[in-house]
């Protein structure tokens, strides 16, 4: 705490000129200025943090930052976070996409990622639709919703993605709401925190393609009960909970992923003598 | 790097193939025979080939030593000796035989594959026999040495690489050491018109590498430290070469659980400025072009060694093809102008990785560089490549100054990247078409300004001399790359010992393509002889796309899993000499 | 299938632009601005353009109306009528005006953008003010009955297509009606030498119709009963078209959880006997390159369609162009002998969508076809394509006999292929290179014999007389394809009305290559133009490759997001009919 | 029962004259004459009956059965069965593989087959290793287990496929041990025979790259406890017992999805129609 408190960027800092394209009242803004707030607290400078995604609404955050960005192609963010981290953990690397992005065409790396424990945080915002190509089921999706690709809906049972992530080793899971910003920022607080790798699901409601997720403000409400570290414990709290308890749900203690990057010990010459005859 | 004198095809050279079911210890011998070949100054290489099984089924050693540098295989096998015949015949392909042949077999191991052999000089040698008679003996080793003695090789470089290869400490030394004797002695008085004249020097100062290993050290030269990769047939190796390496010099590989990782773990790292490869073949390519147009787009440099092999699909992943090229050329959506570079020797996998790296950091594009399982796989001896100077250089933003654009328009079309961790110049990468600053533009202009600086990166610069080898002067040239060098050059060699002016043009450089200075490098030639390991005719095709060719064309264009064999390529250079 | 006389260029045609910001209803009154000169007898086009905003922005529907058959925008719009006039220099260059245009705005809504409109004839509508009177009124609808007031469409048109549009029940359509009125009462009195020549007949048995929904039903009618896809723009909407339509004649279309798993679905069903089909864009074809190799090496009919857009990467989803012909063609590794075709106009999405799939099933091999994002979501009036007779017939081993080698050598390279649930004919489709039998071999002579009969399929069959569009005769031929075929269209009908002959050839069949058709096709053609809508000359190299084209050659090749002029083609056939 | 026995198919009929390409030993055999005796017992006839598999050791079943087979890219097995069982719910369709197939390159797909559970099987034979690429890690690799390409081990908590299964919605999840030919027969029929999708993760040695896996012949045994259709009870007891208890562990109860292949309704004629102007 010796450091000169008034050079520490604000919140504000953290936004860009960029105007967003998202719709006006998208869940997204909200999580913007979360995650903006976010840094600010946690005391990061712009320059030290990397906002990595795929493609969707939600995946065009990086550019609505100051920080240093990574708008990828649809499905990866995960794995070019990966490879940002592990070669460059000075960085503060956070992920960040849609459900389309993250449990469809990304699930794999999903997977993998809570597997690896890489320290990273992923925030994935939920609307339970594919918002950038205009409204079509995602895996979250509720199995009736009625649209134009599947009539009546897919039929297919929702995706759990907190207990996806248990399962797979998350070593950090919580659920927040868009419209909770503040305490949003407070989980992208923790979770940046919380070393390996961070999950947050965030209910992020999508007014143009699923008006009907305004009400989820009515919705959501703190989770009841402080983490738990016991993932057995977690997932039964998720199976059971309706969907709208928020808040930071388990806290592991797995190490993280983290190949060391020494100092060469070996010359390139001296890798050349094994070829030697 | 060879002089034209010391071109192969003029040298005394001699092929051997050993072979025998699982096992049975053939690979062993192989690379004995090769590295005692090596210790008397002799160059030569060695491949492997075996059955469907994926242990323990039939093997087959391929060896060719010379005393000069030798590049690939020769026409024909002078030496088969077979520690048993299991399934032999299904190499009849691979193993061609002459009336010059000698094959040698274990009475005791069945019945030979009377068609493979027919026309062979046949000789018997019981090696199971002998081999029980030294104290845990084996049949491999009796081969070794009656073959090293029937060839010509001294007995101190045999023994020798028996040592190296077991280690000095090993049980089974004695035993091996005996068995070559065993074997040595029964090759006494017999005749062998394939004897090895002995090379220069005792190949103090050579190497014995592979194209995967020299691949993977040329990259580590050229400054890559971090690497993703997922295994695949045949860049395994190159990888698993790699791994340790990189924890030495301070860099990482990173296992992931796909292609589509891989490929997006390099771009990551590559953002974060560190140099970044991926290493695949085929089917792990396909999967890679979306994201390989993404560094495009968003102007990250990477590195993708595709060590092809027959395809198409799955096709045969543990035989050679140049059949990749299409993919590497034009395998992206949209128009994406990026890098594909060739290797057209074990050795100059190194010197072309460490290039592509080179090539990658300083226009700051994806590079692909297009090897193959017979460079990847094929152990050889090999000079060192010389030392190069060409440490990738990327073009860095410095913090400071206002209004930092990405993406500028610079005359170059490179522009100063800058480096997560850098103050004021944080700015995001975007595969989506973008304005200077990298904010994401439907605008005409936009993409009209990006896709003619995206290009212009690769117009504007100097790729050097490395492009293509150039070598000999008349008015028939034989056009190729990659791994059909090796067996053109050798081709080429005979011809001009035939009296004939033939000149050499391989390509290094594939894309972008260089007319202009094809048309220099061709001036004067009146018929091009196009040579290339495909069933398609790829490399033609791609020929006649990019470049104004005026001569008279002609192509051979085989399929693998055969390598291309330098008497096929001779015979058309002859016939085509003819007035 | 338009007679020479009909020949757009020569018709009385007008251009519509109507613009606003996102809510202001300029998409609607453009369908019924494009809906009721269809129920006048006028052929017309509607396109949308808007900006990056997800929703809300700014948006304009390009409208161009004719009395013949039109197939793509004019070189200007005459009137541009702008409800407001938020952001409108964003589309600056797609709403290009001349000194005959006229600009309409509402003066209470801003400044109009002067550069844009400069030269312009300006005409102040209050919409805003006037909408106010009607009770329930609304700008857009006043804008709706001004415009087709100056451009002279009918009253009981412009009515019948409110109706349409709203539902005779909707509250809204008093409100709307009694604006059209109000706007066509401002029109009085103002001249506008924008006059719409009415068409013949009154549109009955025409179709309104997008090339996304003709590729659909072009599907269907090949025999398509089962689609995997994955949403991504501009291909979604014949996903979301088929998607009911395959459940009302017995088929389904399931949405996958990517491209991986959407063409492997595709390949599933279409092993177990249905034919298949997905359709994407560039990001996801290139996801798809893998498994294609797999539908050619397992001899797997599938069609694909790619609905292409601005590239690289994610580039610009919403704008067409034609650089996927490069990966389309030469994007999967190995070789891979695969079929591409491309519709040239939006009614010929219908035909050779069904041809492909015809193609998939005669050959068992995937078909790519190339539309693009200008002909998919183009809303254009079309005369119904002529029923034809290409149903997909697969050539189907029947049980009985012994011994079913399910990759035969057949003369044809067509084997039958054996439909899961048919006794006695068991084996196993694989991507590994294979014997007759379909046992993975790495033997030279069956990859050899395999590659053969995969390319033999394509090289042997016919493909009929809608491999090309060939018509007229001349010493100057335009050689295009896809949707720059339009532009093209009416540039040559122009050239002609000069009094110049003008050849056109547009290629929908891509791969296999037909270079001794094409040299028919030219015969006595001294210069070709080449036209395309791609940055590198995608089609002009693949032209060169695979083509002895003799005549003196020059290209066209701009990348989007523009659509291509018929100016600027008429403006090059002229300069080069010079002598 | 009323069909004449006799004419039914033996194991042995399911057999195909391919020889293996397996290493002598290899715990694949055992597989697939569990296999056969499964769809024996079963009574269905190999002309009934497609194996998908996409690529490794394992993936080779196909052509080892007289069934009909398919065997298609790494990775895409289950994406190649899905469209097949679709399109033909006919046919009994059984996608088979091994751990780096179903859980590394195709772990996207083995989420989405478990949540949109068609009818069908998928069996794993997972020998924690790339076999086939002779020897790496793959998802359900000890971390520290070394070998040339993450030497010293890749470090990474293994992947739990029975958990993951049952978190992303498999309606029969199961473990079986290759050595066991009639238990891993039994399984199979069983798994056959419920509706919807069937993991079954069968511990299959791989003797060449994992000599130590022999030992599992000593560790599998039957599970103590039978079946349960509480999905979070499967999870408690798999995720605590030591990964050799085998059996059917979870057997659910939800509808497959198939999408009803109806009469043609409408002409296309009829869809035509709604071009018309
Ligand atoms: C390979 C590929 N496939 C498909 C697409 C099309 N696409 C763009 S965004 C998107 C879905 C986005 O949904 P989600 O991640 O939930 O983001 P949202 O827009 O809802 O925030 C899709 C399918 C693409 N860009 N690339
Ligand atoms: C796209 C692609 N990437 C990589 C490979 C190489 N490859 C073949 S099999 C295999 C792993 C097989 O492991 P597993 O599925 O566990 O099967 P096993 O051999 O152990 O039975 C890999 C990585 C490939 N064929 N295709
Ligand atoms: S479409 Fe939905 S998710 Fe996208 S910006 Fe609009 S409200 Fe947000
Ligand atoms: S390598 Fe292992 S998995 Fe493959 S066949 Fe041999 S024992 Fe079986
Ligand atoms: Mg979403
Ligand atoms: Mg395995």
């Amino acid at each position: 705490m010796n450091a000169p408190v008034a050079t520490l960027p604000a919140a504000k800092d953290f936004k860009s000129e960029t105007k967003p394209v998202w719709c006006p009242g998208c869940g997204d803004y909200g999580v913007l200025t979360s995650l903006t707030r976010a840094l600010a607290d946690l005391g990061r400078r712009p320059e030290e943090v990397a906002i990595v995604s795929g493609i969707g609404c939600s995946s065009r955050m990086p550019a609505y930052t100051s920080c240093y960005g990574f708008h990828g192609v649809h499905g990866r963010a995960l794995a070019v976070a990966t490879g940002l981290k592990v070669s460059r953990p000075d960085l503060t690397v956070i992920a960040a996409g849609g459900d389309g992005d993250g449990y469809s065409i990304g699930g794999n790396h999903f997977l993998h990622a809570c597997r690896r424990n890489v320290d990273m945080t992923y925030i994935v915002m939920d609307n339970h639709v594919y918002g950038m190509t205009k409204g079509q089921s995602s895996p979250t999706t509720e199995p009736d919703w009625d649209n134009a690709l599947t009539p009546g809906g897919t039929g297919l049972r929702p995706f759990q993605p907190l207990v996806i992530a248990l399962a797979s080793g998350a070593n950090f899971v919580a659920r927040a709401f868009s419209g909770d910003i503040v305490g949003t920022a407070d989980i992208i607080a923790r979770a940046v925190r919380s070393p390996g790798f961070s999950f947050i699901e965030v209910l992020s409601p999508c007014v143009t393609f699923r008006p009907e997720q305004r009400e989820w403000k009515e919705l959501a409400r703190p989770s009841p009960v402080p983490p738990t570290d016991d993932p057995a414990r977690a997932a039964r709290r998720i199976m059971t909970d309706d969907g709208f308890n928020i808040g930071v749900l388990y806290t592991g203690r797995r190490e993280p992923y983290q190949p060391e990057i020494g100092r060469p010990r070996r010359s390139l010459q001296d890798l050349a003598q094994g070829f030697a005859l | 790097m060879m002089t034209s004198a010391a071109r192969p095809g003029t040298a005394s050279t001699v092929s051997v193939a050993m072979t025998g079911s699982g096992g049975s210890g053939v690979m062993t011998a192989g690379n004995m025979l090769l590295e005692a070949a090596a210790l008397a100054g002799c160059y030569g290489l060695m491949s492997r080939t075996s059955g469907p099984q994926i242990r323990g089924g039939e093997a087959a050693a391929l060896i060719r030593l010379a005393n000069e540098p030798i590049e690939g295989h020769d026409d024909r096998f002078d030496l088969l000796i077979s520690v048993d015949w299991l399934n032999l015949e299904r190499f009849a392909a691979e193993i061609p035989l002459g009336a010059e042949s000698i094959a040698i077999g274990d009475p005791g191991q069945g019945e030979p594959p009377t068609a493979m052999l027919a026309g062979t000089r046949r000789l018997a040698l019981p090696m199971k026999e002998l081999a029980k008679k030294v104290p845990g003996g084996r049949a491999n080793m009796i081969a070794l040495g009656y073959v090293a003695s029937l060839i010509g090789l001294p007995d101190d470089a045999v023994g020798e690489a028996v040592r190296r290869t077991l280690g000095a400490q090993d049980d089974r030394l004695p035993a091996s050491l005996a068995g070559v004797e065993a074997g040595r002695r029964a090759a006494a008085g017999v005749a062998c018109p394939h004897k090895l004249a002995l090379g220069r020097g005792r190949g103090a100062g050579r190497w014995l590498i592979t194209g995967n290993e020299a691949a993977g050290y040329g990259a580590l030269k050229g400054g890559v430290r971090f690497v993703a990769a997922y295994p695949i047939t045949p860049a395994t190796e190159m990888l698993e070469w790699m791994s340790p390496a990189l924890s030495g010099v301070g860099g990482m590989l990173v296992q992931a659980e796909d292609e589509l990782a891989s490929i997006n773990m390099a771009i990551g790292a590559s953002y974060g400025g560190t140099p970044s490869l991926t290493a695949t073949s085929g089917p792990g390519f396909a999967l890679m072009t979306e994201s390989l147009g993404l560094a495009v787009a968003a102007e990250i440099p990477i590195v993708v060694v595709d060590v092809m092999r027959s395809g198409p699909s799955t096709g045969i992943p543990t035989k050679s093809e140049q059949s990749d090229l299409n993919i590497a050329l034009y395998g992206l959506h949209g128009d994406a102008p990026h890098v594909v570079v060739a290797p057209n020797s074990v050795a100059d996998c190194l010197t072309t990785t460490q290039w592509a790296v080179h090539l990658a950091e300083a226009m700051q594009v994806p590079v692909v560089v297009l090897s193959d399982q017979s460079m990847g796989q094929t152990r050889m001896v090999i000079d060192p490549p010389p030392d190069r100077e060409l440490d990738g250089a990327r073009a860095v933003a410095v913090a400071g100054g206002q209004g930092y654009q990405r993406y500028a328009l610079t005359p170059s079309g490179v522009s100063p990247m800058a480096i997560p961790g850098t103050p004021g110049l944080m700015y995001t990468a975007d595969g989506l078409e973008h304005s200077e600053r990298g904010t994401p533009s439907s605008q005409a202009r936009d993409h009209l300004a990006q896709l003619d600086k995206r290009k212009r990166k690769l117009d504007a610069v100097d790729f050097g001399a490395h492009w293509a080898e150039i070598d000999g002067e008349g008015e028939i040239a034989v056009l190729t790359w990659g791994s059909c060098t090796g067996p053109v050059r050798e081709a080429i060699a005979r011809a001009r010992a035939d009296g004939i002016a033939v000149r050499l043009v391989s390509l290094r450089l594939l894309s972008p393509a260089h007319p202009d200075r094809l048309a220099v490098a061709l001036h004067g030639v009146k018929r091009v002889l196009v040579v290339e390991q495909t069933h398609s005719g790829q490399f033609y095709r791609y020929l006649r796309a990019e470049h104004a060719l005026d001569a008279e064309l002609r192509a051979i264009h085989l399929p693998g899993p055969l390598p291309m064999r330098p008497g096929d390529i001779h015979r058309q250079i002859v016939e085509w000499s003819r007035p």
